[in-house]
């Protein structure tokens, strides 16, 4: 459904954050993308839904195309139309407005505007505790409440795929696994594809279909997610099993490995 | 290090000394001896209006350097220099003729009675940013210039007050040549100064305010003493500013402030270059002389269109915005960039690249 | 106590129009950070327009508005796209410039077009005065409160219910969230330039029936810059209720200061709240402001 | 590559200015014949804040100028006539100042307002350039202060005197009260104290004082606190946007105080903008009004005629403008009369000094300057709007 080919990205004409970056989401699918601080992941994410250039960015080389489509050089709200949406790192609700014109937000784009209070109620049946904050302004929501909103108010766009980009950041832990839990049961209840980044490697695999892992602005790993599970080095490198000592090892080890290509 | 052409290519400095002197290259030792001989020998050649002019722009650049000093380099924005000209004039007034003191003592305590009520009203920057303390001198400009009409004891109120061209000895400088001197010897100083102060502790003090005072704060910088001690700088320059231009007009009165002014030093600064000297006085030459060269453009049309003649201040009111909004749309790091970027290409020239 | 009395409702009326213009103001501020110091020239020329259409076809008042608000939306779009658009990451004193370079771009532009005169609107509403008891109102301030209060109720409910109400509300709290919304930043500005621009020609309309309109209209844009800041830049509310107070304080202090400083306070009162505002309390009595972050 | 046209378009300016500049040194020498040359600068306001009464009285200048020139000019004088709009900016007048002094070499300047008038009135002291505005301010009569200013009419001060005095002789019932309507600037200001002098010489009460901001939207606290002394007369040193206001508020507040204007508030322009409003409104006449029958419209209409206008194009602004470039002109004549060489502003003034008993033919009060007395009258006429006009209830006359 989703395709990035080769994608090069660069910000200010001349950091280069993608260095021909690839992956695929197919229909219905949840697909994680997993990797260290600064390794291109919300780069990724960015250059899928047209973001890039809110911050100085660009694609440079490479396409990302989606069902058939070329998104190269869409605007983002031509983008949002064509069914993907960008939950953002940080969850970006606004803070002003209250949940539930945070959901009306979300479903800017859509046309039906009539079914709306139909598929708010529906967001509040996934996370019941909005429905209790509905006149709130957002801004004094908790963290995990404005992750909920965040995703919530995603799909509010109905939208095929879905981008979530760390809806595990700064949030505590017993949350996270709820979070993790209702987007699992997103993607199955709506058939949205889900393609989502996170540092928090455990978590994301326990929901997801397929992994890639990502260092230096492209992947250097990918696979079914029992098979990236099993592998050494990520659970070394990515879900804190293993010693200390062990990890720095063969990071050192596998980032020599990776280079030679 | 010589080059095999037996010539440096590039200013190497082996001390820090060096590096920090003023004139640090040769080139830059020539171009100072030209521009001084220029600024000096100018009234030989020129006309005596031509002289008249340079006198309004380079008193202009000493005020527009004071505003840079405060916006461009400590990102501190201020509608209110109008009212501080005010202020400079009116001092220099009140101390010449009410008072009795000579020009010379009178032009530094103008400077510094400008200084002291520009930090006064700078203490406010602490909490205001950005628009809010723009508002903020907005209306200080308003309270200021209500005082001056109002307090008539000592302003003698809306009428204004006369004041004489100084004096040396018996020489009075009434003529438009001696008070380009006065002007000119006061507008080297000013430059000399600002240059000095952008590479010193204070002038680094400044750009980190500018670039994010909470950082600088954090970083150790004295963010009250910084923020109020670029308002009084400022301020002291515009102080001096507004006297000298009161002498040469030799009168003031609270017309000669209002808000149009503040707005022409602002653009000054916007159209030289925030944050450069150079460029403070690049954008003051520019404004002063804008409406002059529409003059003669309009002069020149005249034959075409005749009724232009009739309506040439809209059209300056009108060429005025349009500029202001062309530099910053095309040319953001104003007149100064531009003279960078044509000195770097004729520097590189033929070797572009 | 009658003194009292007219004294408020003067204010009163008088601090529509004032609430009126500072809405431009913020209407602006909120989705864009940026104040519109050319919000005056706006004013003007809706005046100029409105009175342009009246005298010169004989077309009905309320038509020659709508054609003024047709033409309003037409500059407040190529104002947006000229000149705020190709300067949306500028830092805040280029915009500040940019909209005072702008009002002596529009103010010239009106002075080679209109002249120097000033003109009188046609009669539209009745100039017999109306009588409440001992307290008098002119119709026409009759009408610009009842104009202050109708967009009040439109804007609030506009705000709080319609789509592109509510796609401003999230532009002017973070744009970038609002852009993966797939709402279009663009659009929003562009439209909220046309509505501020529009909001100002209904002001310069109502002003040019009590004034007549002339050059000098355009210093209301300053005048009513003590109301935002009092209400709040970013308040819709704060606006009109900071116009409404504004215009009470403005005729108090000229009622009873006046008399003992001799005079000229009624001018200058603002600008010292303003003063004592952003010492007290930046944000205005309404306004949301923000925490910074390093 | 944008920015290198706009580099490029800076540079061809500043190119401009520079070519400009060295230019104008050149002009000035080689007139025609044997004419002793003159050079006149106008300091007009066109688009500034005073534009509405600036831009007629500037072309009543033009006009004067334009017709002396069709009807052949002086024999022997070679006038050269510049205006420029300075737009009420004081910094736009300095520089348009100097342009005049050292450029053309202008040896008389015909002003306006107080602003500029002010602001240059030290200079031109000292430059010797005898400048003639329609800031009738009393303190210009001050020659220690203001050795070479002119005015052609009587001051706002004398004005005021007049005003006083017909009030006290033409009230009826109790001793005449009396407020004043003024705004905060130098203009608004300039005869209020000597009003309030001459009052209480002759025994007038002067029971109110109320300022009013020259762009005031409202005047009502004003006007309420005006009428809690109840005064039988209002006298109002405004432009016509604030006299309108003052009127309107009066009306609305049904306030029954008899208004009487200084000149500036007077004129057809404060009938456009206050309607019947003006009805019975009082005001100080300086000069003629365009429709009356007077002796010296005679060869204003032959101009109006050459040009396709007729007396409804023009107003008591423009007769104002006219009748000021008259008496300069009659000033440069004596000027050129007493000296055979060049003609500098210490003859002009000399000229202008030299003016006794100017007929202007009813345009005006007759005009006469002394060493003492650069004012050139004292007398005004009252009127009256009756049916939307201005019509004149008194004769010429002075206070003393």
């Amino acid at each position: 459904m989703l395709k990035v080919n080769n994608v090069e990205a660069v910000y200010s004409k001349m950091i280069l954050a993608l260095r021909g970056m690839s992956l695929e989401v197919p229909k219905g699918k949840i697909i994680a993308l997993l990797g260290s601080n600064g390794a291109g992941k919300s780069t990724t994410l960015q250059s899928i839904s047209g973001l890039l250039s809110s911050d100085g960015g660009q694609i440079t080389d490479g396409t990302v195309e989606f069902e058939g489509e070329t998104l190269n050089g869409k605007s983002p709200d031509a983008i949002v139309k064509s069914g993907i949406f960008h939950c953002m790192e940080g969850r970006h609700v606004f803070p002003h407005l209250t949940v539930e014109e945070n959901l009306t937000a979300g479903a800017y784009t859509r046309k039906d505007r009539r079914n709306i209070q139909k598929d708010i109620d529906k967001i509040y049946g996934y996370f019941p505790k909005l429905r209790d904050l509905k006149k709130r302004p957002a801004g004094l929501l908790s963290g995990g409440e404005q992750q909920m909103l965040a995703i919530g108010r995603g799909l509010m766009a109905k939208p095929k795929l879905l981008l979530l980009d760390e809806p595990s950041l700064g949030i505590a832990p017993l949350l996270v696994e709820e979070i993790f839990e209702n987007i699992k049961q997103i993607n199955e209840e709506e058939g949205t594809s889900i393609l989502v980044v996170e540092q928090n490697a455990n978590v994301a695999l326990k929901i997801a279909d397929y992994g890639y892992i990502m260092e230096n602005g492209r992947v250097v790993m990918q696979g079914e997610v029992d098979r990236l599970l099993e592998d050494d080095e990520v659970q070394n490198h990515y879900l804190g099993i293993g010693t200390e000592e062990d990890q720095k090892e063969v990071v050192y080890k596998s980032k020599q490995e990776r280079m030679v290509w | 290090m010589k080059s095999i052409l037996g010539k440096n290519l590039g200013n190497y400095r082996t001390s820090y000394r060096a590096d920090m002197a003023l004139l640090n290259s040769r080139n830059k030792k020539i171009g100072m001896v030209i521009l001084l001989l220029v600024i000096f020998l100018l009234p030989m050649f020129a006309s005596n209006y031509f002289i008249g002019l340079m006198t309004l722009c380079i008193i202009s650049s000493i005020g527009a350097i004071g505003l840079n000093i405060l916006t461009g380099f400590t990102g501190q924005i201020s509608i209110g220099v109008g009212a501080f000209l005010g202020v400079g004039g009116y001092a220099s007034a009140i101390l010449t003729t009410s008072m009795g003191y000579s020009f010379w003592i009178a032009l530094p305590l103008a400077g510094i009675i400008t200084a002291i009520i520009g930090g006064l009203f700078g203490i406010p920057s602490l909490r205001l940013k950005g628009l809010y303390l723009a508002i903020a001198t907005l209306a200080a400009q308003f309270v200021i210039l209500f005082i001056i009409r109002r307090w008539v004891s000592l302003t003698n109120g809306t009428s204004g007050m006369v004041l004489q061209r100084p004096t040396i000895g018996d020489f009075a400088l009434s003529s438009n040549t001696s008070y380009y001197y006065l002007s000119a010897i006061a507008f080297l100083l000013s430059a000399f100064y600002a240059i000095n102060l952008v590479r010193s502790r204070t002038g680094r003090a400044f750009f980190a305010v500018r670039d994010r005072d909470m950082a600088a704060q954090i970083m150790g910088i004295n963010l009250f003493k910084y923020k109020v001690m670029a308002f009084a700088i400022s301020s002291f320059f515009i102080g001096i500013a507004g006297s000298l231009l009161a002498h040469y007009t030799m009168i003031v009165s609270p017309e000669f402030y209002e808000i149009n002014v503040s707005i022409q030093y602002l653009a000054m600064i916007l159209i030289g270059g925030l944050g450069s000297v150079f460029g403070s006085i690049l954008g003051a030459f520019f404004i002063t002389l804008l409406p002059v060269v529409l003059n003669i453009i309009v002069g020149s049309l005249s034959g075409i269109l005749t009724d232009l003649s009739h309506i040439l201040s809209a059209f300056e009111e009108f060429v005025f915005g349009a500029v202001i909004i062309l530099f910053l749309i095309f040319e953001p790091g104003g007149l100064a960039h531009m003279w960078s970027n044509t000195v770097n290409y004729f520097k590189k020239w033929p070797f572009s690249y | 106590m009658d003194f009292f009395l007219q004294i408020l409702v003067t204010g009163i009326v008088v601090g529509s129009i004032y609430g009126l213009v500072a809405l431009g103001f913020v209407l602006i501020y909120r989705s864009s950070d940026v104040l519109n110091l050319a919000n005056g020239e706006f004013v003007l020329i809706g005046g100029y327009v409105c009175l342009t259409i009246m005298t010169a076809s004989n077309l009905p008042f309320i038509v020659a508005l709508l054609i003024t608000l047709v033409i309003s939306v037409l500059l407040g779009f190529s104002v947006e796209r000229l000149v705020i658009r190709p300067l949306k990451n500028a830092p805040v004193i280029s915009i500040i410039m940019a909209t005072i370079g702008l009002a002596s771009l529009l103010g010239g532009l009106v002075h080679m077009v209109w002249g120097h005169r000033t003109r009188t609107f046609p009669q539209v509403f009745p100039s017999e005065p109306i009588h409440f008891g001992g307290l008098i109102i002119t119709p026409v301030y009759l009408w610009s409160f009842i104009t202050v209060l109708v967009l009040l109720v439109t804007f609030t409910l506009f705000f709080k219910f319609s789509k592109m109400g509510i796609a401003m509300r999230a532009v002017a709290d973070d744009a970038k969230a609002a852009m993966s919304m797939g709402i279009s930043v663009k659009n929003v500005l562009a439209v909220t330039w046309a509505i501020a621009a529009v909001v100002a020609a209904i002001g310069g309309t109502l002003l040019g029936m009590i004034n007549g309109v002339g050059p000098i209209m355009a210093t209301i844009g300053l005048t009513v810059l003590p109301v935002v800041i009092l209400g709040g830049l970013d308040s819709i509310g704060g606006a009109i209720i900071g116009g409404f107070l504004i215009g009470i304080i403005q005729n108090l202090a000229g009622g009873y200061l006046d008399p003992m400083v001799g005079g000229g306070l009624k001018e200058v009162v603002p600008f010292i709240i303003v003063l004592l505002i952003l010492l007290l309390k930046p944000y205005g009595l309404f306004g949301k402001g923000g925490a910074e972050r390093v | 590559m944008k920015s290198k046209k706009f580099l490029s378009l800076i540079i061809g300016l500043v190119v401009l200015v520079f070519m400009a500049a060295c230019g104008d040194d050149a002009d000035g020498s080689g007139g025609s014949g044997d004419d002793q040359e003159v050079t006149i600068g106008t300091l007009a306001d066109i688009t500034g804040a005073t534009g509405d009464t600036g831009t007629p009285y500037s072309e009543g200048q033009d006009h004067f100028f334009e017709y002396l020139e069709s009807t052949g000019g002086i024999d022997g004088l070679d006038i050269t006539h510049l205006s420029e709009d300075y737009a009420y900016e004081i910094s736009d007048a300095q520089r348009i100042y100097q342009q005049y002094r050292d450029r053309d070499g202008v040896s008389a300047i015909l002003g306006w307002g107080t602003g500029d008038t002010e602001a240059l009135r030290q200079q031109v002291a000292s430059d010797q350039i005898p400048f003639m505005s329609a800031s009738y301010s009393e303190n210009l009569k001050d020659l220690d202060e203001s050795p070479y200013n002119f005015f052609v009419a009587a001051s706002y001060s004398d004005q005021g005197r007049m005003v006083l005095e017909w009030i006290k002789d033409n009230h009826e019932g109790g001793d005449p009260t009396v407020a004043l309507l003024y705004n905060d600037t130098g203009f608004g200001r300039s005869p209020i104290d000597d009003i309030k002098d001459y009052a209480e010489e002759i025994g007038v009460e002067i029971v109110d004082e109320q300022i009013i901001d020259l762009a005031a939207t409202d005047a009502q606290s004003q006007l309420l606190n005006m009428e809690e002394h109840d005064p039988d007369y209002g006298i109002i040193q405004q432009t016509w946007a604030a006299t309108t206001t003052i009127l309107r508020d009066a009306d609305t507040l049904d306030i029954d105080t008899q208004f009487i204007g200084l000149n500036q508030a007077v004129g057809e322009g404060l009938i456009d903008q206050a309607g019947d409003l003006s009805e019975g409104f009082m005001g100080v006449l300086t000069h003629a009004l365009p429709y009356e029958d007077v002796p010296g419209m005679d060869e204003y209409i032959e101009y109006l005629d050459s040009q396709d206008m007729t007396v409804d194009d023009i107003n008591m602004q423009h007769v104002a403008g006219w009748v000021v470039a008259k008496v300069m002109v009659e000033g440069v004549k004596n000027a050129a009369d007493s000296t055979d060489g060049e003609i500098t502003g210490e003859d002009v003034l000399a000229g202008l000094e030299a003016i006794e008993d100017l007929d202007l033919g009813g345009l005006a009060a007759p005009v006469t300057f002394t060493d003492e007395l650069h004012a050139g009258t004292e007398e005004i006429r009252l009127g009256i709007v009756e049916d939307g006009q201005w019509k004149a209830i008194t004769d010429y006359d002075s206070y003393r």
